[in-house]
């Protein structure tokens, strides 16, 4: 049972990641989830960039525990979680998650059950930079579907 | 006892800092008292801690009710709701 | 609405599809599922290698099946499915899935759906080859969860 | 009238062909008709044929019941459960 998280600026490479990974395992599956910043064009206010705040310490903590959960209630061989902070451009990756199982119907779970936690417990903060504003997005948009 | 209080995101950018220590008496005893204690400070800190649904708490890097015990030398913050991921 | 289907003898690189894919979308989320050779080992019988056979023309048939109807249940920007046939060693992936939504759970509830719906419906048949011998896998034993 | 027989994986070794053209009487019009020509073949037909959860069929590649009705130059298959993926 091995368990890792990333908090970075950098992009990350997911496959890199995985195939690496699955060298250490005898897993049937993996499940990867990757999250992006997503466009958006209000008439004239178009996103540019988002910038993520985080609370680092906490941050770690919250996803340690995130899979500590997701290893106590599936059995899987590995769970692998990355999630930037600082200026992300449109297109790129915030988050990613790989899980690794014996059977198929854990890995989809367990990885399912991460990245939902993941969005009311991780201590993250997203301001959208538009070409006219910058301001702090609502939970309340993000429960309506404007975000992953 | 001393506290390190912390802000994070539009809560810190209300409160203008993004950590201090503060020195209470020790009948502040829960988060809920400590809020109270802050909300002399002045209008804009009533303003952040008044609207229940514009903030959230760690105690410890832990999240937390208003009603948790505090000691001295915890780390305490006030952030938004998450959005991240 | 962009489907493709791949059978092929040949490794895949899911990420480098999955980056290209992203290219031409512009979704929040991507769900990837990669399933594997799982070594086993029942005393002397260790097994070495799969080899699989597939039914030509029907195959691709059956896979852009299961995109379709994925595509109609959920919306979705973008599915690709690659499956290899022919001998796979230990360790090796067999299938791969990647689905590109707007939204995290079409994602990941289209990924599983694909999945499932693949391993009764698109006619791949496994000969497990071990250093003893060699024999067809049974669809129970699939059920039963030796497999992903 | 003419048929594409194909057969695949185990049932592809037990009858020792991997496709052949057969051509029949039209009065077989369902694969459950089509089933009984074939097991006047022998034994080994007729084995595979009676574990009815030992095969599956597909007509022009899409999976079939043995009610399915069949026609001239259709492409029917026989194998076994599938087991991909």
């Amino acid at each position: 049972m091995i368990m890792s998280v990333y908090v970075q600026q950098d992009l990350f490479d997911l496959q890199s990641i995985t195939q690496q990974l699955k060298k250490l395992h005898n897993s049937g599956a993996s499940v990867t989830f990757e999250g992006y910043v997503r466009d958006f064009d209000l008439g004239d206010d178009k996103l540019e960039m988002l910038e993520l705040e985080h609370y680092p310490g906490m941050t770690e903590k919250a996803l340690l525990n995130i899979e500590s959960l997701a290893m106590n209630r599936w059995h899987l061989d590995d769970v692998y979680i990355v999630h930037r902070y600082g200026k992300l451009k449109v297109g790129e990756p915030i988050v990613g998650i790989v899980v690794f199982a014996k059977h198929r119907k854990e890995a989809f779970d367990a990885c399912h059950f991460i990245i939902d936690f993941l969005k009311t417990d991780a201590p993250f903060w997203k301001k959208e930079i538009t070409n006219h504003q910058s301001y702090w997005v609502d939970a309340k948009k993000i429960d309506d579907g404007k975000w992953n | 006892m001393k506290i390190k209080l912390f802000y994070f995101a539009k809560v810190r950018e209300m409160v203008g800092i993004d950590q201090e220590e503060v020195d209470v008496e020790s009948d502040i005893k829960t988060l809920a008292e400590l809020i109270a204690f802050l909300k002399l400070r002045g209008s804009q800190w009533q303003a952040i801690f008044d609207m229940s649904s514009s903030f959230r708490m760690a105690i410890n890097q832990e999240l937390a009710e208003a009603s948790c015990k505090i000691n001295a030398n915890d780390e305490v913050a006030f952030f938004p709701p998450i959005t991240g991921g």
